[in-house]
């Protein structure tokens, strides 16, 4: 096995807290008696519901089809009814509603027809693909983004290195750490399947030399198979995709590409379960293992999970302190978000519920101004400039912001943990992010809001120039008329009905003009019709 | 078209230098003796500080001979010599001398000197001395400088014209003991220059050392 | 008055050279157009809402061209007026009360069940945002309101609101650290513990 | 050789036209906001202030020198400047419309740039010949160059600055020229005439 | 011209508008001869004359110009009065002119009296002109003369030092010693940092006194009607 | 349950508030502080308290006067630390009231103007120095003759509390007595009349090295090392002054040993180590980057050279540091690092 991994300068070690839920194996989390299932739950278009209210659904039955390219599938994780299709709090840093699908649960579990990819082996890269797609898979390392959509652009691409993520360098979290150490022979099944799909050189399964288990039950699953097992050493946060693919084949993802554009491909080991669970089993993504850690939880543990399940259920379930909780944070202390109620369900992305105890989490302390000490750019894994994106942001000079790549920032939040002057920085890189986006958005909509004036300019000027010369060809036509009637005489009374009508639509509109706020009846010659 | 436009603003623009400059010229024209006046004055303002009215009755401005460059005057360029005289006899002589010396660079200076070898008196002409420190040499900052009136090479002896510091007569200012040091040699050198030369003074002197 | 003469002879001499290297090349090197104009109006909103003071955003671009202070624009606000200093070197000023304040984005909701569907929001509305014939029901589109709120006015029936855009999980970001001490002091036990 | 590098490096440290000459400030104050409109503005002043020096020099010494009009130095110079400055905004602008979109705006503020006047006239007191001229007009130039951009670098920091409200734009602004020319004093003496 | 025209120029050339301190013009001048009040004086004069006198003209001739030569013409008419104003001094005040050395010359560039000439008296009647000319060249020497009086005052300790090289030998004696005697001077104030640094504390302060009478006046006039100068961009409804 | 929303991750932290680093920056001076103390006396200590105790004072002044509550801004003990660094680099016998004005340039101007920490562009201790070198060159230049040079004799804690105070020892001596010029004024003053033989058979120098000021630079090259020891600043800015120091004096020495000072002479003597490590690495002044700290250093050591060798001042530090102060905001601009991603790195894989 030759060690591919390189030495790297940045990176930080926050206190690891992994002990906590390593102790017991991987447990069933209880059915819940509801389901919520945000029909969002990866980057991409929303998924659209195809239950009604009052449908019975099966365990793994779809209930949201994809509804673009980047799409997934939402199925039921468990049977029961769909009491509701509604806006619902949902998992997400603002606690906002979205639309998602409430399942009463009843208790029966009762599975759909399981469709497992007959003969997997010998389908074509291309039926494989849309199986997984059809299951929902969904990247459970980060972002969530359609594991399919990532799979078949680099099966359209020449592919090194397959990587698994199995790097897990947030604190606390531990949920990759036993799936491997635990279903190792499922890890490889699964790299061996995405092997197929995207044919790479090499396949290498890339873990933090803390988690030992995993790295023995990998080795010794891996004798004889075309896998790599490569062990880095421990330093947050080095499972960032392109941290990883760094580390490993020493190449950086150029900035606005994917690593297919070098030659790599990376997914979370959790991932290449699914993939393996969907095509081998024929079950779709419908639940996950998520770690419950904290000082306040009484039991602490992994435990595979149903997707939807209310996180409030799940810290009942956990025996939650409720009088030392702290902060209930999804994901992990660096880079998870504070949960502003419990009635959220675990989605695609949920790895960790941490469930804080007063004292537990080193808080930071009030902020105070940057002394510009440069700690935080020796932790950039990105190597950016945090005090200098900092400044800009809260100036809000976000040209300047954006030419010290901003946006090359993935809020990793190593310079805030490192900043001896306790600076939310991430938040300020968010805000500036969130302010560009928003600006960008509203140029485009002033752009289109320009030429909608301008075309109704254009389309009033031609309506009136028309009627202009209407007004002009009846003028002369009564003209005409009059000084053959009654040659030159010009009595009112003598008009024709239709052109008296007309002066006095004319006379009237003027006559509105004065009085602005006066209404109008005669709106025969309304533009707006 | 082109033709047009270069001849209309060329001769509106004319017709402006015509008059404006008229009006310069005017102005000019009548101003001229007092400015050429005042030019003078300033000119002689200086030499007059170092030569008092009672041994002057020539135009001491205008009667110089030529210093060459070098030499113990240390002066880069040639430089006039000027030369006071009352009824015909000189009385005094005024020597542009540079003291290559000082703290931030050359310092220019006049020294005066009666045909004894005795020192009218020095005056700083330029120098960048330090503000504060090594200015005080200008008479407007202290009057350190004035105290050379009256010395001469006997008066003190040679070995005491240095600065107290070195065993010398000549007091420094705190914190400043280039520039005095610089001055005082160049003092000291102008008058070794005037004794080798005071036989090529033009004629004669009034009033011998008695 | 030879030494005027001169004077006089060789200024004009030069001036007239000067004058006609001038005359020539302001004819030589003619350029036209003001590009500054269409600079100045890709920055302002396009709310199109007139509490400039002129009938649109583009006038008042050409207004400000014409050196008309550039803090007259409401809905741009702020950072309108900044990137109008920038562009124009000029001060960066405060906005003009008297033209209004700058307030969150909003758009036009028709109450529909009461609308008449006498149009007259329909003219008023400078982007065409809104749908519907005289005499049925109105609607805005949306996505194309820009919060002018120059329709609310005509309506006969007072049935359009205005109201803030709501947030989504899309468009929603974190704002800047410290602007909402109150709300990271306050304890939310209370709506987290359910 | 020694003599024209003494001659920059005076004009660009040691007598710096806007630190320590006092030549200049207006657009020094003016254009500084930002780096590129400073790079603009270094551009077009390096270009014009040569271009006028080694001009003022050629009419002083082929015209007034000759008919003794020397107290005609100073509208003869602004007339040659504001020629120069003219022609050279026409031209640009119609040859090529890229550059003057960089230097157009800064190309007549500099008419009334006193260090292009001041060039022309310390020449005469200095009695530079033609290519000392050139030299100092370029030295000047330089010195302005530098200091005016790296002044707009740090005026684009302290717009981030959370400054005290009275002190926020032009007075900073000019305490920072203050600490600058502060710093500048550190080259006194380099050059010992 | 009437009276409120005329307030109003007074007020914009000595406060609101004020050329040293709000349009950040004339700056070279302004720091470099402000080292004592008469320095300051001498030259606040001498471009108060400048100024007043080529607004004058400028007005004057205000229609026979053409865009092309507009420049250079209004320059020639400032170099005329610049020259002048340097000849008499150096026949008048010959020692100020010495000090004072090429800033006089230099008025010529100062860039208040270009922008005045092109700003307002190109567009103006030569009485309103001719007013403004002489307010703004007050506003400018009155900030002169106050930075040169504090310069002074930190440098040497003194104020009106040298008043006889304006005012002839009478003036000898107005020199004050505000300081004590033995007070060492503070050189940073008459070297180039001090006039900047004094410069920028003086812009400061009148930032604050803006601020200020703004604020009284607002609590006193309350505030303006919000959006009171709104048109209907879509014309009137029918 | 403090559940905050809408607070961004991360909600761990390591930092322990900028008085942690501004203490430790503040304890690494000790050496200096004691070499300091033991050649020249016990003035500096005077010095260092005074100008601790102003800057204290007019950043609390400040900060008031701007409407808001100066505990929050004295906390962080930059204004602290200024001082001493002011104080460490004012000759120690000067009067009181020269730290009042220094400080009241570097904490009042030079930092509070700027909006305060992190927000300043230049040094502000360098700054109150500089102006107090130009305006009071007199106060500024009389340093203490060092122990162990012969002829020198030195205040006692009494002598020197008064001369700092009152100007006059209770005996009614002046300072004239206890000062004497310094190694660098000797360099500056004689390099180009005399040879190196006969500059350094003054009683300034012993053995080709400043007496005094060499056992004062070692010791702030040790304080130095335990600021790169514990990572308070990173080594660019001050190893680039040093070496780009240590070369160009070798390079002119090694030319023409009787014009040019020996390296050894440049690096310690005079304010170099001082400057290196506590002056040039202001992380708030010096430019941001590493390889602009690195340029940054070089700027400083070139400038140091030159001004030292060419200008009118002994010894350079300072000014140095100011200008390349100015020069940061610029450097700063092209000296952003190559973001992850961004050029062409394409080696391959193992
Ligand atoms: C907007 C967006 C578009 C993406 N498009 C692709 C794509 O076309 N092909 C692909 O393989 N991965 C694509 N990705 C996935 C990324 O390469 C990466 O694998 C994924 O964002 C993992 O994110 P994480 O590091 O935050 O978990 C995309 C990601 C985002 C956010
Ligand atoms: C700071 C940071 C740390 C991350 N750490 C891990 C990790 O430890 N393990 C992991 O699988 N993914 C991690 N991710 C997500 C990966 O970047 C990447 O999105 C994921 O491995 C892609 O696989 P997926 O598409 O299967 O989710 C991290 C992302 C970021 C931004
Ligand atoms: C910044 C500075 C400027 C100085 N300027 C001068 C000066 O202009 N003239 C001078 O004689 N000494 C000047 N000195 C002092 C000399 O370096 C030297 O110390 C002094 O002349 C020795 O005098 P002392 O023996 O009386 O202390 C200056 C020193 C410094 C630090
Ligand atoms: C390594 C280090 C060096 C420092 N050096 C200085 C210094 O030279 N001068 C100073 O005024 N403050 C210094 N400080 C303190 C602080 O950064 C300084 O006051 C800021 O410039 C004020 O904004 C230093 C701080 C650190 C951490
Ligand atoms: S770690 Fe904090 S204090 Fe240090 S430079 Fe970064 S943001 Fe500033
Ligand atoms: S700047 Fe962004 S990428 Fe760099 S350490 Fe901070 S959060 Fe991570
Ligand atoms: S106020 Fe602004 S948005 Fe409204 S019309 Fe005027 S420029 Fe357009
Ligand atoms: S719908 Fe109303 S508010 Fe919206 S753009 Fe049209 S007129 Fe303005
Ligand atoms: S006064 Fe010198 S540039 Fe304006």
């Amino acid at each position: 096995m030759n060690m591919i991994a390189r030495a790297f300068g940045w990176g930080v070690h926050p206190p690891e807290n992994k002990s906590q839920s390593t102790a017991a194996p991987i447990q069933q989390a209880p059915v819940p008696s509801r389901l919520i299932l945000p029909v969002q739950q990866h980057i991409g278009a929303p998924a659209e519901a195809v239950v009604e209210v009052g449908q019975r659904v099966r365990k793994g039955e779809v209930i949201a089809e994809a509804s673009g390219f980047v799409s997934a599938p939402v199925h039921a994780p468990s049977s029961g009814t769909v009491t509701a299709i509604c806006e619902h709090a949902v998992p997400h840093p603002s606690g906002l509603a979205e639309t998602c699908i409430l399942i009463e649960t009843d208790g029966l579990d009762e599975w759909a027809e399981r469709k497992p990819l007959a003969d997997h082996a010998t389908q074509s890269p291309v039926a494989l693909l849309e199986h997984i797609r059809g299951c929902g898979v969904a990247g459970l390392g980060g972002a969530g983004f359609p594991t399919a959509v990532k799979l078949g652009s680099g099966a359209r691409s020449n592919i090194e290195f397959l990587l698994l993520n199995g790097v897990e360098c947030e604190p606390y979290i531990t949920a990759d750490d036993r799936l491997m150490a635990e279903r190792a022979r499922a890890v490889l099944d699964g790299a061996g399947l995405l092997a197929r799909l995207v044919r790479p050189k090499r396949t290498l399964v890339v873990i933090e030399d803390n988690k030992p288990d995993a790295i023995r039950a990998l080795r010794a699953a891996a004798d004889g198979a075309n896998v790599e097992i490569v062990v880095i050493p421990t330093k947050y946060p080095s499972g960032g995709e392109k941290q990883t693919i760094q580390i490993v084949t020493g190449r950086e993802v150029p900035h606005g590409g994917i690593p297919a554009d070098i030659g790599v491909i990376c997914l979370n080991v959790g991932t290449a379960v699914a993939v393996r669970d969907a095509v081998i089993d024929g079950t779709p993504l419908i639940s996950r293992i998520v770690t419950l850690t904290g000082n306040a939880l009484g039991r602490r543990g992994n435990f595979e999970v149903l997707l939807g399940t209310p996180i409030g259920e799940l810290l009942r379930h956990c025996a939650l302190e409720d009088d030392r909780l702290d902060r209930l944070i999804m994901g992990g202390p660096m880079m998870g978000f504070t949960l502003p109620s419990r009635d959220l369900p675990v989605v695609k992305t949920t790895n960790c519920i941490l469930a804080s105890a007063v004292g537990e989490l080193r808080t930071p302390g009030p902020e105070q101004p940057c002394i510009r000490c440069g700690l935080c750019a020796d932790a950039c894994p990105a190597r950016l400039l945090p005090q200098q994106l900092y400044w800009y942001a809260r100036a809000s000079e976000f040209e300047r912001a954006e030419k010290h790549h901003l946006f090359d920032c993935i809020e990793c939040g190593a310079c805030a943990y490192v900043c001896p002057s306790n600076i939310p920085l991430v938040q300020y890189y968010r805000y500036a992010k969130g302010e560009i986006r928003h600006a960008e958005q509203e140029r485009i909509k002033a752009e289109r809001s320009r030429e909608r004036f301008e075309s109704r300019k254009e389309r009033l000027a031609r309506e009136e120039a028309e009627k202009e010369a209407r007004r002009k060809e009846r003028r002369e036509a009564a003209k005409r008329k009059a000084q053959e009637k009654s040659g030159g005489d010009d009595a009112a009374p003598a008009l024709a009905p239709e052109i008296a009508a007309a002066v006095e639509r004319v006379r009237q509109k003027k006559a509105a003009r004065q009085r602005d706020d006066e209404s109008d009846t005669g709106n025969a010659d309304g533009s707006g019709s | 078209m082109i033709l047009n436009a270069v001849s209309r603003s060329g001769l509106v623009l004319g017709l402006f230098a015509v008059c404006t400059v008229a009006f310069i010229a005017i102005t000019a024209a009548a101003t001229a003796e007092t400015r050429a006046r005042n030019a003078e004055m300033a000119a002689r303002k200086s030499l007059y500080e170092l030569v008092p009215a009672g041994l002057r009755d020539n135009d001491l401005l205008h009667d110089t001979v030529t210093a060459p460059a070098g030499g113990l005057l240390g002066n880069e360029t040639e430089q006039p010599i000027h030369i006071a005289r009352r009824n015909g006899r000189v009385t005094a002589v005024v020597l542009p001398v540079t003291a290559p010396d000082g703290y931030s660079g050359r310092i220019r200076l006049l020294v005066g000197v009666r045909p004894d070898g005795t020192l009218l008196g020095v005056r700083v002409v330029e120098h960048r001395e330090t503000p504060g420190l090594g200015d005080k040499i200008d008479p407007r900052k202290s009057d350190w400088i004035l105290g050379f009136a009256g010395k001469s090479l006997t008066d003190p002896e040679p070995p005491g014209w240095q600065v107290r510091k070195q065993g010398g007569t000549f007091d420094t200012f705190t914190g400043a003991t280039i520039t005095p040091r610089a001055v005082v040699r160049a003092v000291y050198r102008t008058l070794r220059h005037f004794e080798a030369h005071a036989r090529d003074l033009p004629d004669g002197r009034e009033g011998d050392p008695t | 008055m030879s030494m005027v003469l001169t004077a006089v002879l060789a200024l004009m001499g030069l001036a007239i050279v000067f004058g006609a290297i001038l005359g020539f090349a302001s004819e030589r090197f003619k350029v036209e157009g003001d590009p500054i104009v269409d600079q100045i109006d890709a920055l302002l909103p396009q709310t199109q809402c007139g509490q400039c003071g002129h009938p649109g955003c583009r006038p008042y671009a050409e207004a400000i061209a014409e050196g008309e202070p550039h803090n007259h624009c409401p809905p741009g606000g702020e950072a309108t007026i900044v990137a109008l200093s920038e562009l124009l070197g000029r001060e960066i000023l405060e906005l003009d009360e008297e033209h209004g304040e700058e307030k969150p984005r909003t758009v036009a909701v028709i109450r529909e069940a009461e609308c008449i569907g006498c149009t007259k929001c329909i003219q008023a509305c400078p982007v065409d945002a809104i749908l519907g014939a005289a005499k049925m029901m109105h609607t805005v589109i949306e996505s194309e309101c820009t919060g002018c709120d120059l329709c609310v006015e005509p309506c006969p029936v007072d049935c359009i609101d205005m109201v803030e855009i709501p947030p989504t999980t899309r468009s929603w970001h974190y704002d800047l650290p410290g602007r909402n001490r109150q709300l990271i002091a306050t304890d939310l036990r209370g709506s987290v513990g359910a | 050789m020694t003599e024209f590098a003494l001659i920059l490096v005076s004009t660009v440290l040691v007598n710096n036209f806007l630190l320590v000459q006092f030549l200049g400030l207006c657009p020094f104050m003016g254009v500084s906001n930002k780096l590129e409109t400073a790079f603009g503005m270094s551009l077009a002043t390096t270009f014009v202030l040569t271009l006028s020096s080694i001009c003022s020099y050629l009419t002083y010494r082929y015209l007034l020198l000759p008919l003794d009009l020397v107290y005609l130095r100073t509208i003869s110079f602004i007339l040659v400047i504001a020629v120069v400055v003219q022609f050279t905004e026409m031209v640009v602008r119609k040859t090529s419309p890229l550059l003057y979109r960089v230097l157009g705006i800064f190309l007549p503020l500099i008419t009334t740039n006193c260090a292009v006047l001041g060039v022309a006239l310390l020449n005469l007191q200095k009695e530079h010949g033609f290519l000392q001229s050139a030299v100092y007009g370029f030295g000047a130039a330089a010195g302005f160059s530098l200091v005016l951009i790296l002044f707009s670098a740090m005026r684009e920091r302290i717009a981030g600055a959370d400054v005290p409200e009275p002190f926020r734009g032009s007075a900073i602004a000019m305490i920072t020229a203050g600490l600058m020319s502060l710093a500048f004093m550190g080259f006194s003496g380099l050059i010992r005439f | 011209m009437n009276g409120v025209e005329w307030r109003e120029i007074t007020r914009q050339g000595l406060w609101k508008n004020n050329p040293a301190l709000v349009q950040l013009l004339g700056l070279c001048p302004l720091l470099a001869v402000t080292g004592t009040v008469v320095n300051a004086l001498g030259l606040g004069a001498a471009t108060m004359l400048v100024l007043s006198g080529s607004n004058l003209c400028v007005s004057l001739i205000r229609n026979l110009v053409t865009p092309t030569i507009r420049l250079p013409a209004f320059v020639m008419i400032i170099a005329a009065f610049t020259t002048c104003v340097e000849l008499l001094m150096e026949a008048l005040s010959f020692e100020l002119f010495q000090i004072l050395g090429i800033f006089i010359p230099l008025i010529v560039t100062n860039c208040v009296i270009l922008g005045r000439a092109e700003g307002f008296a190109s567009r103006n009647t030569p009485p309103a002109a001719l007013l403004d000319g002489f307010m703004m060249g007050l506003g400018f020497t009155v900030v002169l003369v106050i930075l040169g009086g504090a310069r002074e005052l930190l440098g040497q300790g003194t104020l009106f030092d040298g008043m006889h090289l304006l005012f002839g030998e009478g003036a000898r004696g107005w020199r004050l010693h505000l300081l004590p005697e033995d007070y060492p001077g503070f050189l940073l104030a008459v070297l180039p940092p001090g006039a900047f640094i004094g410069m920028g504390l003086l812009i400061a302060l009148k930032n604050e006194t803006d601020r200020r009478l703004l604020a009284r006046r607002r609590a006193l006039e309350g505030r303006p009607v919000k959006g009171s100068k709104r048109v209907r961009t879509t014309g009137e409804i029918a | 349950m403090s559940n905050a929303v809408h607070v961004s991750s991360p909600h761990l932290a390591a930092g322990g508030g900028a008085q942690r680093v501004m203490l430790q920056v503040a304890a690494a001076t000790l050496p200096g502080l004691l070499a300091l103390l033991w050649f020249f006396g016990p003035g500096t200590l005077f010095q260092v308290l005074l100008c601790m105790f102003f800057g204290v004072l007019i950043e609390a002044l400040c900060v008031l006067a701007r409407g808001r509550p100066p505990l929050p801004a004295l906390r962080d003990c930059s204004a602290l630390l200024s001082g001493l660094l002011l104080g460490l680099s004012i000759p120690p016998l000067a009067p009181w009231w020269i730290s009042a004005v220094g400080m009241l340039f570097a904490i009042g101007i030079a930092k509070q103007l700027y909006g305060g920490l992190g927000a300043n562009l230049f040094n502000p201790a360098m700054v109150g120095y500089v102006v107090l070198l130009i305006s009071f060159p007199v106060e500024m230049t009389q340093w203490s003759a060092p122990a162990g040079v012969a002829g020198a004799s030195q205040a006692g804690f009494a002598d020197a509390m008064q001369l700092v105070f009152t100007g006059a020892t209770a005996a009614g001596d002046g300072i004239d007595g206890y000062t004497m010029a310094t190694a660098l004024d000797v360099v500056r003053a004689n390099r180009l009349t005399l040879t190196e033989q006969e500059l350094l058979a003054f009683p300034q120098f012993d053995d080709g090295i400043a007496t005094g000021w060499f056992t004062v630079n070692l010791a702030f090259l040790a304080g130095g090392i335990f600021l790169l020891w514990r990572r308070l600043t990173s080594w660019h800015a001050p190893v680039a002054m040093l070496g780009t120091i240590a070369v160009l004096a070798f390079l002119f020495h090694a030319n023409d040993p009787d014009r040019f000072a020996s390296p050894l002479i440049h690096l310690f003597s005079g304010a170099t180590m001082f400057g290196a490590f506590f002056i040039a690495t202001d992380p708030v002044s010096c430019a941001t980057s590493a390889r602009g700290r690195l340029y940054f250093g070089i700027g400083v050591g070139c400038l140091l050279f030159v001004i030292r060798t060419w200008g009118s001042y002994p010894d350079a530090v300072a000014f140095a540091v100011l200008l390349m102060n100015l020069a940061a905001p610029l450097l700063d601009q092209y000296t952003i690092p190559r973001a992850y991603g961004h050029g062409a790195k394409r080696s391959s894989g193992s």
